[in-house]
């Protein structure tokens, strides 16, 4: 009885159109915004469980909504433009660096024109979005060949973003400012003055990026642009024989979707980890982020948020719960069996749902409004 | 009630001819399409009708011949300017973007026509709002139109083939063009189907003067709709003319139709 | 509860399991010895909880964080075993006030206590070890003379780890006029034909290998297909172990590398692991395996930190301590040779002191060379010459303190 | 309703369909209790609007629904007596039983002559009696002859619904499942594959189930009719009671009285007749 | 020719993407599988005192066994119910393999490095007069291309010819078709794996011999992509053609680049050249043509 849409009709397209068209679902998703923006920092500074420690803020909250982030970046390309890549992880690391290039201060040197590029330190803010604009581009660059790889070779082809960019941040020094070890250190994260710094601040820090760019996003894919996407993945020589260019589509899809991971990148190296090296955006978090997109459900912004705490959280508990249950096993079995269970469990995942927990979801409401009969 | 301009030649397909390796799919072939009219292409499998309404949105390229659209010709052209110039069509295999729901397919057939820019459609605020909400007016006109309704929000790889096909003309009618391409749109429907998607092609066309070309094996069909019909066989045109001199054309019975209907 | 906690972040998976496991086996069993044999440092029990992190620095803050409040009194100190997770944790470790003991690796600078109050580099730095390696070489020639117009090469893993001793390298060829030649070799070092190939054009005299895991054998192998002589290759404590020269097989004989004090073998301690441990079934490592190289580090490392906690419960009392009392004990720490006898560490270890401005306590090292069989000590002890790190270190060191806007400690101050 | 008496229950049944059930997705109920018979060497016409659930029948019955997240939850299909469900695919192509699905499914990357063997790969006959089979289904379609090397994805539309057709001809069933056959072929071909239901039905005794939007057509060659409405069958009878059947002459055969009326002149809200609401 | 050790790993994966349209990423994992069982069963019945040669035979039998084991598994659990998926799905799932065999190989066979030797691995230098270093040639991967021929020219034979083999590649056109004309995925699948299973096996012993078996062997699956690319997902001599290519391309780019640009550019040059190769031909060289119809 709860969930029913009886008894809410929709006089224009404006409420037809809404993100959620039923009251229900607008009423969760303000109650989630309030608990997130509110109730989280309310109970972390009342040390409240499960908040008794920065473990839950630090170690899943932030890096969750920052790995959200990025999945609904890679979202855009691989599950609304069809785009298969391997190389969110480059892009990420394109953001992290270009935004650490740009808060340090650039300085290019061209000696053969007798002159030189100088930046001045940008602050933090500017330096974090542009560093998503330096992903953007790079993104539109590697996006070019999709115009005639597709599918699987494009995927692999995508690899060559990810190994090309791990090898230039390791071995060009200008990058990391000639560090010796090659590990950089994030700037002061000083937004307008305020300087973010505890565990609560950089927890609130993301948390209005993921939702001001998730809600952008949502816009983008159920706006004109976001049909030529879709359109692109499901039929691209149909979509162009209606008119859209597959140039613009793609490399749009490529800009928008980099953009968001590079962004995502940043905030990855500055807030969570504050110091970084390039293994810290291998092809292991490329193919991370992928897991995320495909558990969570392709094409789908909410299913990125449920595919990113799946792939993050489960291995945590799984690492957790022999400990908790004092299990007589040795380390190097358990962990040998939490690669078994994860293992076993994204399969079985994905046979039960090969559309993701965003299907399973829909399923789920689906039945809940035909509920208390099964059809 | 209708009376096709006669006068005006809104598409000129000059001497085109067509290979792939051995297999010559068009050899030089002519016709035209005037303004208004519904223009049929008939003929055996394989002889190559496909291939020509190809040809005419750009995505093949023929080896000779010219098309002129419009009174502009060209040799090749992409698919993308053919559809910004006014052509659309629907697919003998249904090609309907099979992850979105119906509605959302129809409203692909708008994208030509949205104005504001990308930045504005992330906000979807203000004129962005105002003029989304026109698109879906007007494609809540075209579902009207082709009663499908009750089925808007399913995805339509779930929708019947049927159904499916209805949804891509709508697709091509959000389109607005001047020139629809109809690749078989009957094949797989029932009497009663037929009728309705007759009943649409002809609205279409009386409505919005929308030019047709039709390609169908239901003879019937062809036969009641169209003002002329143009036939192919192994790629070369074998006749051209109004339905019943086209029916009664002995070349054309032998190839193709059989026994006379 | 009487309980201190002590975390361990091991991997046991992943291209480095085969490192990291035999080390993380040693602590865990060193741990162990102390409950069993003594109940624990003066009745505080050890409570020990390992961290799987797979050499990823992802994985290492996710540990930290989840380890460092448990217990009564939160971790007492962090061995990562990873250059990567030590300079993500320097940061955090200090905020957190939880020292992060980096025995023979880290970040070299951070043997400066006024900046890194946090940081052990314990028994030796990166640039101890390059210092050292470079004695060793000169040695061989026959003086540091001879080096002059020598070719010496680093075949390092590209990553923090691999690329700490560049500069001291650097300073080193300078001062003695070697011509020095950085190779890097990409993680996880499986890929080196290019690197060789290049070796063998230029013939260096002496190639230092600063590799880990499975970099090492495949260093070794390579080296045998160019014919590029195994006794002119050094490695650093890193690539001197059992698993790094025994899948190259007889190709491997002749192979030399540093020593971090302590080689492979059995002393004292060993009978009381196998006696107190083992026996009653509690040890980790496949029996055989005590006494490798780097089951004896995971001992040495965690002997240092329960002499340091024991060293602070001097000061705080007899009951589980936080790190930031712990990391009293261990700047205070001093161990003699009295001392390291009594612990059953004699013959593996020189002796150890602490202090405000030295947190990396001893700078000696050996050089170890593999028969095919065993490994064998082939010199006498080294020091590093401090006259040479000192400046290096105040130079970095100060620099992370501008870019940090840490101010340094006054460590003649501190008692 | 039922047109004329129930089929005679003496006649061997090849395949029974009772009370089929079937849901897509665990939400979506499609079939809701279909029952339908054909006799062994019958030829059984499923008829019905877009959307019936003609497919989904047939799907239920090679028990392909698996593959596309489709289950049969209640009732029981028997083929040559033996319960589909319980086994594969394949072996139900091996009893004899095979699909010939709708949409045109021509494995794309094989020639036609290629994709025309593969449908002879349950059978154990040895490789000429499989070459003269070849070479009959290139006597139905000299077009396919014409066009054996291509490859089947570069094909026309016709020319891949022959190659499909040709296909299922080639596993020499004792029952065939045919969607939607003549479905974008030119009208001789049309008659020819009716041609070809009847002699191989006539000749080797197979059996047909039809499911076939070209009514006329259908209850011209079928013994019996079954009409699908909505997931549920609302009536069936011998397709020459169908024929003259007064509702399904005006909406599915399109003839008014005696003379068949212009696709120009239907109505534009033509009234709807639903057996069921 | 170093390339060509890669090629073994990558006919695994053309095997197996032929036959089921499977980009298998978890080849590298079976790899390291079959290396492990191999060389664990090799060791202990050496030390039961079983002649090499014998427990050679003896191994290698149980190294076969194992993979069928695998294979077995996987297509029952895995990739049989997700008959006629998409190819994303299929190939994450096949990731999720990827992390269940790495658990169980080294669960069960232990996470060392195990010594392998099977072939002579030392070299030798040709050509060293015609220019500075000469090309090396290690007698292992002469006898690594000898072993890819011997497959590559058995394994086409059976695609191109057999009635099974054409099965194979109508299932990876189309599952549910094939389904439909009573083509037994299961036991396909099986056979494939099985049989890719195999060709890792010997992949194992060529590459054990090389590093010794390892985890640090499953990194293969990522060296073998681009050879697989370049030559063409479907072709099976397009494997050891890819392989060759980026054998000495790798090497020249290191020679003549490498210097000037920092080195290290092995890493990631196969894949621009495989990118480049792309975008000339998009099916890679030898791959089958992407059909677009409309
Ligand atoms: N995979 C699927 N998932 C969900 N619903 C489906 C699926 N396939 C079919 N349906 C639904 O099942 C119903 C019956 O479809 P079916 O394809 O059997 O009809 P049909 O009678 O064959 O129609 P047509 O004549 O158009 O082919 C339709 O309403 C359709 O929406
Ligand atoms: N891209 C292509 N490559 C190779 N051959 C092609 C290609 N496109 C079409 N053909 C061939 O050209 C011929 C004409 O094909 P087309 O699709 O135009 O036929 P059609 O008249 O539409 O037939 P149908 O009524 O069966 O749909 C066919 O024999 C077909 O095999
Ligand atoms: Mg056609
Ligand atoms: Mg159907």
């Amino acid at each position: 009885m709860l969930y029913r849409e009886t008894g809410q009709f929709k006089s224009n397209y404006a409420e037809d159109m809404a993100i959620f068209p039923i009251r229900q679902d607008g009423i969760a998703l303000g109650v989630l915004l309030a608990v997130a923006f509110i109730g989280v920092p309310l109970l972390a500074t009342l040390h409240v469980w499960p908040f008794g420690t920065d473990y839950l803020l630090w170690a899943i909250l932030l890096p969750f909504l920052i790995l959200a982030l990025a999945a609904i970046g890679t979202n855009i390309l691989v599950g609304y433009c069809g785009q298969i890549s391997l190389g969110s992880g480059a892009f990420m690391a394109i953001g992290a660096y270009s935004a650490y290039k740009l808060a340090t201060g650039v300085h290019i040197p061209l000696a053969w024109l007798g002159i030189a590029i100088t930046i001045p330190p940008l602050p933090v803010l500017a330096s974090i979005l542009l560093g998503g604009l330096a992903a953007a581009g790079f993104g539109i660059a590697f996006g070019i060949p999709s115009l005639r790889i597709k599918g699987l070779y494009l995927a692999v082809a995508t690899l060559a973003a990810q190994f090309f960019f791990d090898w230039v941040f390791l071995r060009v020094p200008w990058f990391t400012n000639y560090a010796p070890s090659g590990s950089v250190n994030a700037p002061e994260l000083n937004f307008f003055g305020v300087i973010v710094q505890t565990p609560i601040q950089r927890y609130l820090l993301c948390l209005t990026f993921v939702t001001v760019i998730a809600i952008m996003a949502k816009n983008l894919v159920r706006g004109n642009l976001g049909r030529q996407w879709m359109a692109i993945r499901d039929m691209d020589i149909a979509a162009e024989l209606i008119g859209i260019r597959p140039l613009y589509a793609k490399l749009t899809a490529f800009a928008a979707s980099s953009f968001i991971v590079g962004v995502a990148g940043a905030l990855w190296a500055f807030v969570y980890l504050g110091s970084w090296e390039p293994l810290a955006f291998s092809i292991d978090r490329s193919l991370d982020l992928l897991f995320m997109v495909i558990i969570g459900g392709l094409g789908s912004i909410m299913g990125s948020f449920v595919g990113a705490a799946f792939v993050l959280i489960v291995p945590v508990m799984l690492n957790l719960i022999p400990a908790e249950l004092g299990v007589p096993l040795s380390t190097q079995t358990i962990t040998h069996l939490q690669f078994i269970i994860f293992g076993s469990l994204i399969c079985y995942l994905l046979i039960k749902e090969p559309r993701g927990f965003a299907r399973l979801i829909s399923i789920g409401k689906e039945k809940l409004r035909l509920w208390p009969f099964p059809y | 009630m209708r009376a096709p301009d006669t006068s005006e030649i809104l598409l000129q397909v000059e001497g085109v001819s067509l290979a792939f390796g051995g297999v010559k799919a068009l050899r030089e072939v002519s016709f035209n399409i005037k303004k208004g009219e519904i223009r049929a292409i008939i003929g055996p499998n394989g002889a190559g009708k496909t291939s020509m309404l190809n040809v005419i949105n750009g995505f093949y390229h023929p080896n000779h011949g010219a098309i002129t659209f419009k009174g502009r010709t060209r040799a090749r052209m992409q698919p993308f300017e053919a559809a910004r110039g006014g052509i659309a069509r629907t697919f003998q295999n249904v090609a309907l973007f099979k992850g979105m729901s119906a509605l959302d397919n129809i409203m692909t057939g708008r994208v030509l026509k949205v104005r504001r820019g990308v930045l504005w459609q992330m906000l979807r605020y203000g004129p962005a709002l105002k003029e989304e909400i026109e698109h879906r007016h007007r494609v809540e006109e075209i579902i009207d139109f082709l009663e499908i309704e009750a089925i808007r929000k399913v995805p339509v790889a779930r929708l019947p083939y049927g159904l499916q096909k209805r949804v891509e003309l709508g697709r091509a009618l959000a389109m607005e063009p001047d020139l629809l391409l109809l690749d078989e749109p009957m094949a797989g429907m029932n009497l009663e189907e037929k009728e309705d998607m007759s009943r649409f092609i002809i609205d279409v066309n009386n409505h919005y003067g929308t030019t047709i070309a039709l390609i169908e094996h239901d003879m019937a069909v062809v036969m009641d709709l169209s003002d002329r019909v143009a036939v192919l066989d192994h790629g070369v045109k074998i006749a051209d003319g109004t339905p019943d001199e086209v029916k009664s054309n002995q070349t054309v019975i032998d190839a193709y139709l059989g026994v006379a209907h | 509860q009487n309980e201190q906690f002590i975390p361990i972040l091991s991997y046991r998976t992943g291209p480095y399991a085969v490192n990291g496991a035999p080390f993380a086996n040693g602590m865990a069993d060193y741990y162990n010895l102390v409950n069993e044999r003594d109940g624990g440092i003066n009745g505080v029990k050890l409570l020990v909880e390992e961290c799987e992190t797979a050499y990823a620095t992802d994985k290492g803050v996710e540990c930290y964080e989840r380890l460092k409040s448990k217990g009564p009194t939160g971790a007492a100190f962090f061995n990562p075993l990873s250059t990567g997770i030590t300079f993500a944790l320097t940061e955090k470790t200090a905020a957190d006030k939880i020292p992060i003991v980096t025995m023979g690796y880290g970040r070299a600078d951070s043997k400066n206590g006024a900046v890194f109050p946090y940081n052990f580099p314990l028994l030796g730095t990166y640039w101890s070890a390059a210092d050292i390696a470079i004695q060793h070489v000169a040695k061989e020639l026959g003086g540091f003379d001879k080096l002059k117009g020598r070719k010496i090469s680093l075949l390092y893993h590209d990553s923090p780890y691999g690329k700490e001793p560049i500069p001291m390298l650097q300073v080193l060829s300078q001062k003695y006029g070697f011509e020095f030649t950085p190779i890097p070799v990409t993680h996880p070092g499986v890929e080196q034909k290019s690197q060789w190939l290049a070796i063998r054009q230029n013939r260096p005299d002496y190639v230092l290998v600063w590799g880990w895991g499975v970099m090492n054998s495949t260093a070794i192998k390579e080296a045998a297909s160019v014919a590029y002589p195994r006794d002119k290759m050094l490695g650093v404590w890193w690539s001197g172990a059992e698993p790094d020269v025994t899948p190259a097989g007889d190709q491997a004989a002749g192979y030399k590398a540093l020593m971090l004090q302590h080689g492979a073998g059995r002393f004292p301690v060993h009978a009381d692991i196998e006696k107190y441990v083992y026996a009653k079934g509690k040890g980790l490592s496949e029996p055989g395996k005590i006494g490798e190289v780097l089951y004896n580090r995971g001992m040495v490392n965690a002997m240092l930190g329960v002499e340091a906690i024991r060293k602070a419960q001097e000061k705080f009392g007899k009951k589980p301590l936080t790190g930031e009392q712990i990391r009293w004990g261990l700047e205070n720490l001093i161990l003699t040779d009295a001392r390291i006898k009594e612990l059953g560490f004699e013959g593996m270890m020189k002796p150890v002191s602490i202090s405000c401005a030295d947190h990396e306590g001893a700078r000696y090292g050996r050089v170890q060379q593999w028969d095919g069989k065993g490994w064998k000590v082939i010199s006498d002890w080294y020091t590093a010459d401090e006259s040479l790190i000192e400046p290096l270190v105040a130079d970095v060191s100060a620099k992370y303190a501008a870019e940090k806007k840490i101010k340094p400690r006054d460590c003649a101050k501190e008692t | 309703m039922r047109v004329s008496t129930p089929k005679t229950a003496t006649a061997a049944l090849i395949l029974s369909v009772n009370n089929v059930e079937v849901v897509y997705d665990h939400v979506i109920l499609v079939l809701k209790g279909v029952s339908l018979d054909v006799p062994s060497g019958g030829i059984v016409a499923l008829l019905g609007a877009n959307g019936a659930g003609k497919t989904t029948t047939l799907k239920a019955v090679s028990n392909l629904l698996h593959a596309e997240r489709g289950e049969v939850t209640k009732g029981s299909i028997l083929f040559d007596g033996v319960e589909v469900q319980s086994l594969t695919p394949n072996e139900v192509v091996r009893r004899g039983c095979i699909q010939v699905m709708e949409g045109r499914r021509a494995f794309a990357h094989l020639t036609l002559e290629e994709n025309l063997l593969t449908g002879a790969f349950t059978r154990k006959d040895g490789k000429s009696a499989i070459a003269q089979d070849l070479e009959r289904v290139y006597a139905y379609f000299p077009r396919l002859k014409e066009r054996r090397a291509s490859t089947a994805g570069y094909t026309s539309g016709g020319e891949q619904q022959m190659c499909v057709i040709g296909r299922a001809l080639m596993a020499r069933p004792k029952m065939i499942l045919l969607d939607e056959p003549s479905m974008g072929l030119a009208p001789q071909i049309v008659e020819e594959i009716f041609e070809i239901v009847k002699n191989l039905n006539a000749r080797e005794g197979v059996s047909f189930l039809l499911a076939e939007q070209n009514t006329n057509m259908a209850l011209r060659y079928a013994s019996h009719g079954f009409i699908l409405e909505n997931g549920r069958v609302v009536m069936d009878g011998e397709a020459r009671a169908l024929a003259a059947n007064e509702d399904v002459k005006e909406f599915y055969l399109g003839v008014a009285g005696d003379k068949r009326k212009s696709f120009r002149d239907v109505k534009h809200y033509k009234r709807r007749k639903r057996w069921l609401a | 020719m170093s390339g060509v050790l890669y090629s073994l790993v990558a006919l695994g994966f053309v095997l197996i993407f032929k036959a089921s349209g499977v980009f298998n990423f978890a080849q590298g994992a079976m790899v390291l599988l079959a290396g492990l069982a191999l060389v664990r069963a090799l060791d202990l019945l050496v030390a039961h005192g079983v002649p090499f040669w014998a427990a050679i035979v003896l191994g290698i039998g149980f190294g076969a066994a194992i993979m069928a084991a695998t294979a077995w598994l996987i297509e029952r659990f895995v990739i049989g119910p997700l008959v006629n998926q998409d190819g994303l799905t299929l190939f994450m799932s096949t990731i999720g393999v990827t992390f269940v065999l790495e658990g169980a190989a080294e669960m069960i066979f232990g996470s060392d490095v195990y010594p392998l030797r099977l072939f002579p691995t030392d070299a030798w230098f040709v050509f060293e007069d015609l220019f500075p270093g000469g090309i090396l040639v290690n007698k292992l991967d002469v006898w690594g291309a000898l072993i890819a021929g011997i497959l590559v020219a058995g394994l086409a034979i059976f695609f191109q010819r057999t009635k099974t083999g054409r099965a194979l590649r109508a299932v990876a056109d189309d599952h549910l078709a094939a389904h439909s004309v009573g083509i037994p995925i299961s036991w396909i699948w099986f056979v494939v794996w099985l049989v890719a299973g195999l060709v890792a096996l010997v992949a194992a012993t060529v590459w054990g011999t090389k590093l010794g078996v390892q985890f640090s062997i499953t990194f293969l699956a990522l060296k073998a992509l681009p050879v697989l690319i370049i030559g063409g997902l479907t072709s099976i001599p397009g494997a050891i053609v890819g392989g060759l290519v980026v054998g000495a391309g790798e090497k020249i780019a290191e020679v003549y680049l490498g210097p000037s640009i920092g080195g290290g550019i092995e890493y990631w040059f196969p894949y621009v050249l495989a990118l480049a190769v792309l975008l000339v031909r998009p099916q890679g060289l030898f791959g089958e043509r992407i059909i677009e119809r409309i």
